[in-house]
């Protein structure tokens, strides 16, 4: 089972992601951003950062390069696609999903471990979670707050797109307390906090049990891993 | 030099957090009569000679498809200025 | 012939003033001292060429003469750093000091370079770019070394919280910062954030960064090989910080403040990280011969000092510079400060695939000259020669200062006015009272939660590192494979450093040394920020004097070698400087991060142990500076040899897994370690300290306040506790039982006997919020 | 609404990371005509009524000393929008 990453010039998690595909049992193929074809990878992932400086608007130059146009084109095919932060962000600037990201409602960058709610467990990247199931993973970024107009919210909550609600405190000022979505064919998933940085013990967050032992984040890995063999 | 400018607006009936913090600011100034504020860009597009209406009309495709987002905001203005 | 090309002064508006017109009109009148240079500096350039210097050649030894850049009044003291120390000391040593970083072998085919550097004046004018730059400036340091950046740590000094000007200087610095590291994506594990009324008008914005290599990897900045080609390349060179260096870093401010605006960097972390990515592909196809990041001074530092360490020449074409404006003149192109550019000498056989991967990473370069034979910088403009210079004169034969040093005759009074002598009212006896002054204590704003600046910063990114923010030392994991690990702890009590600037900067390695012990590694390497007044006055050069002869000798002590460091002077704002802050770094290395110990309670019903001895020491403490507004006395006894004893027993004790967790002892002393090992993760606890102050015959306000060095509190498991107190007992270090941890939830309490009880919860919501309500 | 518009650019001779993007993003694209782009912000200033004079005066200052940085930005205009 192969699982590109994606790296754009400014991409940072691309390290991270890469090794949680690996610690979860799947094969890495990095993709550039100048890659026009996916080497025939069976899910993407594409990383958080800051690419191309996320200047003008976070993802909307990266929306622009050849690998994002190859992706949009596989992911309207049903290519389970997972956007984290600064993915997310491109997956909206690519219209992949709907809505925005603007400034963080405090002005400022926040990092912290962020509780989450997991609120639909049918797509690619969340089937092997409980509905309802409550999962800490970090969180950090300075435009995450999600902002859609009223018809398309109404559209996100009448029909279960909303993937992931921020618990105990909203971080950055996201509508309905908004952390992730899905699309509606259910392949295509995007959020703002970080699984990639919750696979590992001792370099996770904190959790009652011992310092930075969360490792949350894997479920996400597992699940397309079982997406792809189910499909 | 020439330039194209583009002004784009956060569409107005999203939050702006930015220009609500900078409200904010103003009114602890003491400015009462300055009711709202809302933040966007002023994006200048410098070009070699007087821009063409071919040119223009290139650049207003350009605001609407890439220096905005339709879904958030509003491309206001594009203007020349020579 | 003199009044026919020549225009007065200054950039040259038609005309260049080239080496043939510097012969030809020796009388000519040159603006030395707008550029900061002295009679006799300007005489010796003279002196040096033979000649009048062309104002291209005035640029660069005036920007390579000033302080920043030619160490001139420091060199003298910085020495022993190089001099004290023993053989066995060098053994991990691979790179010393001199160079852009030191380099410490780690072991398993590893080596790390880690320094920490000053952006003080620039990040007052403009706090947010002068912060964002000065992270850009430190990472291109490690860059410059072959090193892969793998984190960064920021040690700030602001002024007074209550003053207007604190506000725009923290928002300001803190979010750039962020702004850049972030954009780096270099995780940020810790760092210093002080407030006091001395660095109003100086706040310091000093930066570490610290870098991982293969021993095969290490790249030096030097030109050796006649006909190897030199490349520029990153960003275009622009206006950006013309004359910062000197005019910034060397004169201290005018106390008109913000309205003497000189140009300022701006940064783009972007470009950066892309020219860090390209700079490692270089490095792997071992393509670049020598390398050197452009900092202050920028081409001519580059151009100077590639030549000189290779001892070797170069000859340059500046019209090949890439530049973002065409009006650039050859002297500002030579000053420009532009960030996020490098210098690179290649051998022309490696040309192709140096291209190829700049390409790949579409980072603009382009080829500035070679290297040639002779020791002699030639740089042209066009056809002209601009300059013409031995590089050895610019970059390292510069100025040497033994200034006048004085005894600041102030020194007795202060030292004279103890907290006994002063007769400072403790409340010993009234529960009520210290269980208030405790409160007053850890939650005043330099012992508060810093959580409002550090959760502005990423952590996790790189997904290696095992402590950060608000352990006692940054860690981050260097080989995946085996766990193979370092630490980082910074520190500087510019109070101590007042009273007694010796003490100030071994109190200063005491503590960091101590952090880096508590957390599991083995100290290593030593770097430092030295953050001083003006040279000029001689009682600032007499604290400088003593805190360099203090840190030397205190790494002797310990047996860890100084590998590199910065000297910022001109920290004063009028008469006034501010105390001296040398801020210390010590590397540890870890064999296997996994075995880091946490710094605070995990765990219900472990034992509570105190290691080392209370003295009754309050002068310059936290306690004496938050209820009494008094500084004045001698700071704590430094105790080296047994700084290093506790050391090597924390280190024995973790490598043995007993050691549930481990917090050091150092401002605020007791209170503020149970306070903060309480919070960590909300585990509960109940102390006593009627036996330290039986032990050690002291009173409560010192069991609970005094801030004697030598002592780290550690939480210990039921099943561990012989084996761990006879190890302490066998290695003669003071241990004595002062509490057990409880449980956690909402319930959960820190009780103090025969004092408070404290409720976690209520604790931890004045703790976390004295800094938001001040700048949130 | 009665608006002041408040324009605010980065300094000529001060690197614009952000304009760069921006403009080699524009030259990937093939826009070539496009030589620079430059991006500052729009700040809309939102008042009851039609601004007086005073308060126009009042917007000067502001504009100058809390919405733009005198050491990296210029206002490069002011004007009223009804
Ligand atoms: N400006 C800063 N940047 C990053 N970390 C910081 C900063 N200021 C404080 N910290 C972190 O907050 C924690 C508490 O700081 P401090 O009380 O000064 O530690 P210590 O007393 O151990 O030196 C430490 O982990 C330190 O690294
Ligand atoms: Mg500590």
């Amino acid at each position: 089972m192969k699982i590109g990453v994606v790296t754009f010039p400014g991409t940072l998690d691309d390290r991270d992601a890469a090794r949680a595909v690996r610690i979860a049992g799947a094969t890495v193929v990095p993709l550039w951003h100048a890659d026009e074809n996916l080497h025939k990878v069976d899910a993407v992932v594409l990383p958080g950062g800051f690419s191309y400086g996320d200047y003008l608007r976070c993802g909307a130059i990266a929306a622009q390069a050849p690998v994002t146009q190859a992706i949009v084109k596989a992911a309207n095919g049903g290519l389970p696609v997972l956007g984290i932060c600064n993915g997310f962000q491109v997956l909206v600037e690519s219209h992949l999903l709907p809505g925005g990201l603007i400034r963080n409602e405090a002005q400022h960058f926040i990092c912290r471990d962020q509780k989450l709610r997991v609120e639909n467990v049918d797509s690619a990247w969340t089937n092997a979670f409980e509905l309802n199931q409550e999962i800490t993973i970090p969180l950090k970024n300075g435009e995450g707050g999600y902002i859609a107009d009223a018809e398309t919210l109404k559209r996100l909550e009448g029909e279960g797109l909303v993937a992931f609600r921020y618990l105990d405190g909203n971080p950055n000022g996201s509508v309905n307390d908004i952390a992730g979505l899905r699309n509606e064919r259910g392949n295509v998933v995007g959020l703002m906090p970080h699984p990639e940085h919750a696979v590992e013990a001792g370099f996770g967050p904190d959790t009652a049990s011992a310092m930075r032992s969360g490792i949350d984040g894997l479920k996400f890995f597992e699940s397309v891993l079982k997406a792809v063999v189910n499909a | 030099m020439p330039k194209i400018i583009v002004e784009v607006m956060p569409k107005a009936d999203l939050l702006d957090p930015q220009g609500k913090a900078v409200a904010n600011a103003l009114h602890r100034q003491g400015h009462a009569n300055i009711l709202n504020v809302r933040i966007g860009k002023r994006i200048e597009l410098h070009t070699a000679g007087v821009p063409t209406e071919a040119e223009l009309a290139e650049a207003q495709k350009i605001a609407d498809s890439f220096l905005s987002n339709g879904v958030i905001e509003d491309v206001v203005k594009i203007h020349v200025e020579n | 012939m003199s009044e026919l090309t020549t225009p007065e002064s200054g950039p040259m508006a038609s005309g260049v003033d080239t080496t043939t017109v510097a012969a030809a009109t020796p009388d000519k009148h040159q603006p030395w001292k707008e550029l900061g240079l002295k009679q006799d500096e300007y005489d010796r350039i003279k002196d040096i060429l033979g000649r009048r210097p062309t104002s291209a050649e005035l640029a660069m030894y005036s920007v390579m003469w000033s302080e920043h850049c030619s160490y001139k009044s420091s060199k003298i003291y910085l020495r022993q750093f190089g001099e004290k120390v023993t053989d066995e000391m060098k053994t991990h040593l691979m790179v010393g000091m001199g160079e852009n970083a030191g380099v410490v072998d780690i072991g398993e085919g590893w080596a790390v370079t880690f320094k920490v550097e000053s952006h003080n004046h620039p990040s007052y004018i403009e706090p947010f770019q002068g912060a964002a730059t000065g992270v850009g400036g430190i990472v291109r340091d490690i860059l410059t070394m072959g090193a892969r950046p793998i984190a960064v740590m920021d040690q700030l000094r602001f002024g007074a919280v209550e003053n207007p000007d604190t506000a725009r200087v923290v928002h300001g610095v803190v979010s750039g910062i962020s702004f850049y590291g972030n954009c780096l994506g270099l995780p940020n594990i810790g760092g210093e954030t002080v407030f006091d009324k001395v660095y109003q008008g100086n706040p310091l914005v000093n930066a570490l960064s610290v870098g991982a290599l293969r021993h095969k990897d290490l790249k030096l900045a030097k030109a050796s090989n006649p006909g190897d080609l030199v490349i520029l390349f990153g960003a275009r060179t622009g206006a950006d910080g013309i004359g910062g260096v000197s005019v910034l870093a060397s004169e201290t401010f005018d106390s008109t403040g913000p309205s003497r605006r000189p140009a300022v960097q701006v940064g783009d972390p972007f470009a950066e990280k892309v020219l860090i990515e390209c700079c490692l592909e270089l490095y792997a196809a071992d393509v670049v011969a020598g390398i050197q990041d452009l900092g202050g001074a920028g081409l001519s530092c580059a151009t100077s000092e590639l030549a000189s360490n290779g001892n070797a020449g170069m000859r340059v074409q500046l019209k090949d510079v890439l530049k973002r404006d065409e009006s650039l003149t050859p002297e500002e192109i030579l000053m420009s400060e532009s960030q996020e550019r490098m210098m690179a000498i290649v051998p022309p056989k490696d040309l192709k695939a140096f291209k190829a991967i700049v390409d790949k990473w579409e980072v603009e370069y382009s080829v500035l000259g070679e290297v040639i034979d002779e020791p002699r910088l030639y740089i042209n403009w066009g056809d002209e020669e601009i300059v013409n210079v031995p590089p050895r004169t610019v970059a390292h034969d510069g100025p040497v200062y033994e200034r006048p040093v004085a005894y600041p005759n102030w020194i007795d009074a202060l030292n004279a006015n103890s907290v006994v002598a002063a007769g400072l009212a403790r409340a010993n006896d009234n529960a009520t009272e210290l269980a208030a002054q405790l409160v007053q204590v850890v939650t005043s704003p330099n012992q508060a939660s810093k959580s409002w600046i550090t959760d502005q910063y990423d952590h996790y990114v790189g997904g290696n590192t095992a402590l950060a923010m608000p352990d006692d030392s940054g860690m981050v994991r260097v080989s995946e494979e085996s766990g193979l690990g370092v630490a980082i702890a910074t520190d500087a009590n510019g109070r101590y450093g007042q009273l007694d600037p010796y003490a100030g900067a071994q109190l200063a390695l005491a503590e960091a040394y101590r952090n880096v012990a508590t957390s599991g590694a083995a100290p290593l390497a030593v770097t430092n920020c030295l953050n001083f007044g003006s040279p000029e006055n001689p009682e600032v050069m007499w604290q400088f004097k003593q805190a360099t002869a203090g840190l030397a000798d205190g790494c002797l002590a310990l047996g860890i070698p100084v590998t590199g460091g910065n000297v910022s002077f001109y920290n004063q704002t009028g008469d006034v400087a501010i105390h001296p802050t040398p801020v210390v770094g010590v590397l540890g290395v870890i064999d296997d991060v996994a075995r880091r110990v946490p710094a605070g309670w995990q765990d219900e019903g472990h034992n509570i142990y105190l290691l080392g001895i209370t003295r009754d020491e309050l002068d310059g403490s936290v306690w004496s500076e938050v209820i009494h507004d008094h500084l004045g006395g001698k700071p704590p006894v430094v105790d080296l040899a047994g700084e290093k004893a506790l050391g090597d027993l924390l280190h024995g004790a973790s490598l043995q897994g007993l050691l549930a967790s481990a917090h050091d002892l150092s401002e605020a002393g007791l209170a503020q370690a149970i306070v903060e090992s309480t919070l960590r993760f909300g585990v509960g606890a109940r102390i006593w300290i009627t036996e330290i102050m039986e032990r050690d015959g002291v009173d409560a306000t010192a069991a609970l306040f005094s801030e004697s060095t030598g002592r780290v509190l550690v939480s210990v498991g039921r099943e561990d506790d012989v084996k761990f107190v006879g190890l302490c007992e066998a290695r003669g270090i003071p241990v004595l039982r002062i509490g057990v941890t409880d449980g956690r939830g909402p319930d959960a309490q820190l009780a103090i006997k025969d004092i408070a009880d404290f409720n976690l919860a209520d604790l931890r919501a004045q703790y976390q919020s004295t800094i938001p309500d001040l700048f949130g």
